[in-house]
């Protein structure tokens, strides 16, 4: 049965939500009234819960299965920390409560924030932004304001080919001019390259370590100091934190600022593509710049510096980056998942993560051209190219028949640095079991675009939908949804009851 | 360890399969001296379960919850009652841990999802379209001043004194690293909005001015006039929402002219959370779709003929345009997107103004009654379920005098504008459907108490 | 991806459960010490979400769609009733807490006591009974012990052709003889045949009603007035109660005991085959002989009449039917269904539960024998027969490929009055939408089975499973999971990683 | 009405089509004299899910939460802590709102749940096979009584004074209708089992002898001897589990020679819930297969040859059999069965033994301690994580003033065994992995005080 939209079976005047009668009152909304209908249909709670439900087995998720996708870091979701994120003493309080009254509430921050830094190896961390771009945000902005406080104005900031796209997009947002740095064949920043760049315009270099070619970039103490005795800064991605946690910390590296999505490293769960969250840790040097508010351990008693009281604390903060304080339900789940762990745990995460990427490199690199396989072992994820499909045949055919072997696929085309380039990240929570079975599946997809099989064009033929037509999605975009006489787009509805 | 499933056995097969003598032959790429052996310092190995729930419980004991107490807060963020069927929808494992639908074969749930709430976030805020979903409504706020700026090529973003001051600072503090200019100052505590002299400020050098409505005091200004008086500069009227049931109440902006409709969708679906994950809401009028941040899905069909939704018009956006891109913006906030969505699904548009009516009525009475008690003021000659009283003192430690009697009583204006001595006798009291009559009460007679 | 075994993918020694280490001490374990191994596999809490989640995916259930089975009354679940029945003061107390300390749990006994009394119009309700036969159990017993009191000794108990399977079984169980009463050809209880039989060794009648021809037995006032005028007693299968409550008193009837199933009128989920819960009313001449234990306010307080102070208050109660007070987290949901149903609210109940059902017949009995259609309207369910499917197609086939249209088949074969019996209960929380597909979808499979396509008996096609051979389970029983090499049944599995 | 989704005009459109005047004219069979008119009696119109969730909110803290105190209850439930994702996986739709799998092809969900959860229980008792549950341990020891009768064709049962005096009361229940023989006395406060007692007893009228395991006073007795004194009478011993966690430390019934095991899941999954539901568990030796009640889930193939699973047997129940029935039960527990094998997937066997490791050394330090009060005398010389104490006064009122000091301290004997003198002093304290060391220390110096 095809699912159809809230528009077409519920009505404006249908409610799932019971509510007491309002008492007697004259109205004081300033002759706004509303008057007329806005056309939000409503549907009964049966009604409510058949169309989620149903929508929701549309969907792949981790709890379904392996999910591959090379950088996002897709790993099991714990229930407890759902759980404990719907404890009343976080799930129903108000930001702007007293302070007094949420202390256990700024306890969570602070302990988290504790282990942050301390994994981390850095001086001090911002909590408040909301995801890993908005991080990087944070951490470029950190970088502006110390070298306004130096009076310095540098325009440029580096960033290599193979960067996540928000890398460039942040430091453009934040005013920045952008410019690559070259790789090498192994795949590894071009460390002579990028001293030869380096220079007084320089604000910043920003840097991802494991790169995304799933390497360890072993001279990145080196960069750091190259960029550092030239007066700027150093920033590191911290998507793939999660395969060295435990074993390095980025400020041994002479990192100066790194965010941390919490929903990959700590496993706070991706909710079909959001909410995350980016606490930036940072160096002695730009700690003084972060961002408001920040919690802050007082005698007894933890306090919150915000505008009003941040002079004592903060005097060269850059300013708020969001209303209110982060965000506490991913902070929760975060720190129960760094507790339930503990050193022994959090090491065999970077142990278990790196092991598994390997095992599938070398599982399947005698079927998919390993472009850096030579160069030792990757971290925590493996990187393929599409070099030997059949003319014709590529990488996005490769995924959709993954699709069909019961899989989600994994990063297709990135990075850019690798034609057909697919990333594969299998996260430290799958067993050995879960891989031999993935790797069954590759073998058996990259020997149909190997061989050119034209059945894989197809592909897929057992998911919810075949291909998709993303150029007359974009050509003539349809948004909203419309009354079908208007919206030509939804012709092809068929009414329930057509059987 | 629980999450992780690999065995002894495990580790050494896989080992011998990739050729390593041990794990530490997979680390060699980082310079020895970089290596943490030992603990890591002051953590414990790995905790059970129990314990570590027991941690939890007992930080959570040491906050006052909402539903415990009588409780008024709201300036940016109210407590309304989220049907128990929403929770339990998000939680189905197919929604809570998928990723991004950018496989849309095999993630039409979250799409057909996303294309509804789209389509209700526009419908309720009067706009053509919406997005996806933002992080919340504040740096939503920053992406329509931005947007604004991108559409008029023009730098001069012009707020209301009546827009929530942390939007304020978030504005500020990207404009200071943008060099956009912004034009601002505080409230005044009189019944009127700001909107006539919003209409004197503009002029042809200004991108847009921002304006909350309701505002931060909770009055209710009519947006038609200054629509007009905005468009006849060159510059778009963006509009901000931090409480969407009023839209059940009250004309939305989109009807009153607004280009962009940004807003806090927390209200709806998401619930308090001290502050966060929630939600930013975005809509536009049609013809400026290309220059929106975030992102967008829609409808299109399949191999077969079928309709589908994918993810669209993703040259705006990072992973495609890079450094040129109209926003940073990766995530988005699609888990209370959908708990939104699910909110008003079963809300529809008849549920969604009774719930409006009655925070309305209960409001007005709490206002009634709170103005009577000696030296009280209620500044608002309108609102929606929030209004703003003059105390006969400073508010600030009134707030922390009525929490020492079980009494979460508002919001001080001192604790939002610190430094504005005008301000520091005002408090924001906020009334949903949650609020009792002996709610209403007892803060009435805390009130009595701690300005006695 | 076939779903194996949690045998074929877990260890004995892998656990998703971590513990605190146990504390050293000297085991007083009357060595009797564990040596053997158990061999129950153990998954992490990855492989374990997993697992469960994927296996769910295969059933149906009405989160899923409309589930038309007649007499179980498949409705929606509010979900609203799950929170409560989770509120800590309810599911994490102890039976044998001191009575103190449980006010609130035994308050919400007697309040759903309390409103199933009165929806009844009986005099008193037994509360502890585990589901709907146990409560036929307790009725039956509470009949018994009424004519020992008596000094009777009645040996016969009569049951209707039509009755559901557990009301032959429960007197039987009891040490009944039972014998059958017939049916009129209007599928009604034959008043005259059940007077000639009664008599001074009638222990009681056994009635459902409405009965499960979907019927309202007019002549009930009638016949409780034949049966006690012989000293006999009348036992009411409250299973179909939905229909009338609200509207219809039991008690007005001259109905004895009558067991409502909490998960049939008041939505306690049913979780693939219970748990249940079945509280009998009673009558006034019953009531002494209910089962222990009771809550009775008392004052102030709520207080539990258990063995040790039930003399007081019921010197002549049955005894225990089983462990503790009864599904106290079925008790909270049913509570929350009456309450936010509320008067008007379970009228309407009753009435779109009627009107669902009627307009299921008029849809259909145009293409579907409905051998009582022409008796007035149904209650609550559609009674039809295969009577005019061709030559060699049955109810089952069409039941099978109802499955195919997506949906679960309705009651087939049932009652056993009807020849090849399909029996439908829509229930109230269906749609007209929801109802105008699933007639559409019934029209489909009505034309295929009176058409004699072939297609139809090789359905199900597209579910998780083809026809499953039941004749072998039953002849070569395979009950537990066995190493492979010894249950030749397993053999069909196909080892992960096979792909 | 929130649940009820048929509109007006949808009811007019039906009565139309029907060809119905009004929904009265559906209802023309019920006599006018049996129609309500009016409302119900007492009961106000429809509620809001808010006002719903309040009223049980403060009925809910009108009882004292076992996790808030230091707990030691048992006594035929336990208290240990179920992970999280056990709660969350049976709240799927799918499983929570899935019917009795009598359509296979579309419950192999659940039917390959069942085949586990058997497969899990019949390892766990060290037997061959079990059935897929029952309401809960007490009725499935009457269960087992009564195919104890079919089996051996006699009617005399001998229950041990160790068995649960609620099991004893619900088989004596049901024995008073079915005329069978019922031969049972109390306890004594002594540290051995009646296992010799129960040898002694054994005659060639039994049908069955039932033994606890550990005993209602905490004890463990070897079964072996007796199971063949049982076995050479030609009767049936039937081992009742009421703590399965116990299963983890020592030998199984099964292992020792019990023909039937039942028992009471709760410990496992399910939580404590004031007693319901619970689930039943049902174990037997493969011959006795076709003697067993309740439901059962078989392997099979489809029409592709594929694995699958269905209900099997039936022929024993009574929606086929009718009053030839093995017996009456129509219901399982099957959302509890459910909890109850996920929480044993789990833990595994390695889990289990670390839990019951755990619990045992816990329930030592704990009987240490106590001992050490004084009049206090421990009776147990062995015990798994529940053992007896002889306290210098009647438990009752001790327990009694335990719970005002917020300590929920065991159960009492004279709770259970109101008309014995000779157990008045006794007090069952359970301890498991959820018991802290200050919980034991805050218990015993309660108790202290509450005896001096």
């Amino acid at each position: 049965l095809e699912e159809p939209l809230i528009f077409e079976i519920g009505s404006s005047n249908t409610t799932g939500v019971d509510f007491a009668d309002a008492p007697t009152h004259t109205s004081r909304l300033g002759g706004l009234e509303r008057t007329a209908e806005m056309g939000i249909p409503g549907l009964s709670e049966a009604e409510t819960v058949r169309h989620y439900t149903r929508l929701s087995r549309q969907n792949y998720a981790i709890d379904l299965g392996l999910f591959p996708l090379g950088s996002c870091t897709m790993k099991h979701n714990p229930r407890l920390n759902e759980k404990i994120a719907r404890m009343p003493g976080f799930a129903d309080i108000h930001p702007l409560q007293p302070q007094d009254t949420v202390q256990g509430a700024l306890g969570v921050i602070d302990q988290l924030a504790h282990w942050l830094i301390t994994l981390t190896g850095m001086t001090s961390v911002a909590m408040s932004p909301k995801a890993g771009a908005h991080g990087e945000l944070c951490g470029i902005l950190c970088i502006k304001a110390a070298l306004d406080a130096r009076g310095e104005d540098r325009p440029v900031v580096l960033v290599p080919e193979s960067a996540h796209g928000t890398n460039p997009a942040t430091a453009a947002f934040a005013g920045y001019k952008v410019e690559n740095i070259p790789a090498t064949p192994e795949g590894r920043v071009d460390l002579a390259a990028l001293k030869a760049r380096l220079g007084p315009d320089i604000a910043a270099v920003m840097i991802t370590n494991p790169n995304t070619c799933g390497l360890f970039e072993p001279e990145m103490k080196a960069i750091s100091d190259a960029v550092h005795a030239v007066g700027g800064f150093v920033y590191c991605d911290g998507a793939n934190f999660n395969a060295i946690v435990g074993r390095v910390r980025p400020g041994d590296l002479g990192v100066d600022a790194m965010h941390i999505n919490l929903h990959k490293t700590f496993s706070t769960p991706h909710g079909g593509g959001g909410p995350g969250s980016g606490p930036v840790v940072l160096s002695e040097a730009l700690a003084p710049f972060a961002p408001l508010p920040f919690v802050h351990r007082d005698g007894g008693a933890w306090r919150l510096v915000e505008e009003e009281n941040v002079g004592e604390d903060l005097p060269h903060s850059f300013g708020r980056m969001t209303a209110f304080h982060g965000q506490m339900g991913m902070f929760t789940r975060a720190l129960a998942y760094i507790m339930s762990h503990g050193t022994d745990g959090l090491k065999q995460v970077a142990e278990d993560a790196v092991l598994n990427a390997n095992y599938v490199l070398r599982s399947l690199e005698d079927v998919l051209d390993a472009p850096f396989g030579g160069s030792g072992p990757c971290m925590h994820e493996a990187l393929f190219s599409d070099k030997g499909f059949a003319e014709g045949f590529t990488t996005l055919d490769l995924a959709k028949g993954l699709i069909d072997e019961g899989y989600h696929p994994m990063t297709m085309y990135f990075p850019l640095v690798v034609h057909g380039a697919m990333l594969i990240e299998p996260t430290e929570t799958e067993s050995k079991a879960a891989l031999d079975q993935f790797i069954a599946a590759m073998r058996h997809v990259a020997g149909q675009a190997k061989a050119g099989d034209e059945a894989l064009k197809g592909a897929p033929y057992y998911a919810p939908r075949r291909r998709l037509d993303e150029t007359l999605a974009a050509r003539k975009p349809i948004l909203a949804w419309a009354e079908p006489a208007v919206a030509s787009g939804s012709g092809n509805y068929e009414k329930p009851g057509g059987g | 360890m629980r999450y992780l499933p690999l065995t002894p056995d495990d580790r050494s097969e896989m080992l011998a399969k990739i050729g390593a003598a041990s794990i530490d032959d997979l680390f060699i790429d980082v310079p020895e001296a970089a290596r943490l052996t030992g603990p890591i310092r002051d953590l414990p190995d790995h905790a059970s379960e129990l314990s570590v729930e027991r941690h939890f419980k007992s930080l959570s004991a040491q906050n006052t919850v909402a539903g415990d107490v009588p409780f008024f807060l709201g300036a940016g963020a109210y407590r309304h009652h989220v049907p128990a069927s929403v929770d339990h929808l998000i939680q189905r494992g197919e929604f809570l841990t998928a990723y991004t639908p950018y496989q849309p074969e095999i993630a039409q749930g979250t799409l057909q999802m996303l294309f509804e709430f789209q389509s209700q976030v526009a419908r309720l805020f009067g706009c053509d379209v919406a997005n996806a979903s933002m992080y919340d409504g504040s740096t939503a706020c920053w992406e329509a001043v931005s947007m604004a700026a991108r559409v008029t090529k023009k730098r001069k973003a012009i707020l209301s004194s009546g827009l929530h001051p942390h939007y304020v600072s978030v504005t500020r503090t990207m404009a200071k690293f943008t060099r956009d200019q912004i034009v601002h100052r505080d409230p005044t505590l009189a019944a009127a909005t700001d909107i006539d002299d919003l209409i004197d400020a503009v002029d042809d050098e200004t991108s847009c001015v921002v304006v909350q409505y309701p505002d931060i005091l909770g009055r209710i200004g009519d947006l038609s006039k200054l629509a007009k008086a905005v468009h006849a500069k060159g510059a778009l009227l963006v509009a901000v929402v931090t409480e969407p049931v009023a839209l059940g109440a009250i004309t939305s902006p989109g009807e009153m002219g607004a280009d962009i409709v940004v807003g806090e969708g927390q209200s709806i679906g998401v619930g308090l959370q001290f502050g966060g994950p929630y939600v930013g809401l975005f809509a536009c009028q049609a013809k400026f779709v290309r220059q929106m941040p975030g992102r967008l899905c829609g409808e299109t069909v399949d191999a077969t003929g079928k309709r589908g939704f994918v993810l669209t018009l993703s040259t705006r956006e990072q992973h495609i345009r890079r450094e040129k891109a109209t926003s940073n913006i990766c995530t988005n906030s699609g888990l209370c997107a959908l708990a939104f969505s699910i909110h008003m699904t079963l809300l529809g548009e008849r549920g969604l103004r009774e719930l409006a009516a009655l925070n309305h009525a209960l409001a007005c009475q709490a206002a009634d009654r709170l103005a009577q008690l000696p030296g009280v003021e209620l500044i608002n000659d309108s609102f929606f379920n929030e209004f703003t009283l003059r105390l006969p003192k400073e508010a600030r430690p009134v707030v922390q005098a009525l929490a020492e009697r079980d009494v979460l009583g508002g919001v001080s204006l001192g604790r939002l504008y610190a430094d504005n001595a005008d301000l520091q006798n005002g408090l924001i009291v906020a009334v949903t459907e949650t609020t009792t009559a002996e709610d209403i009460e007892a803060l009435a007679s805390a009130l009595k108490e701690a300005l006695a």
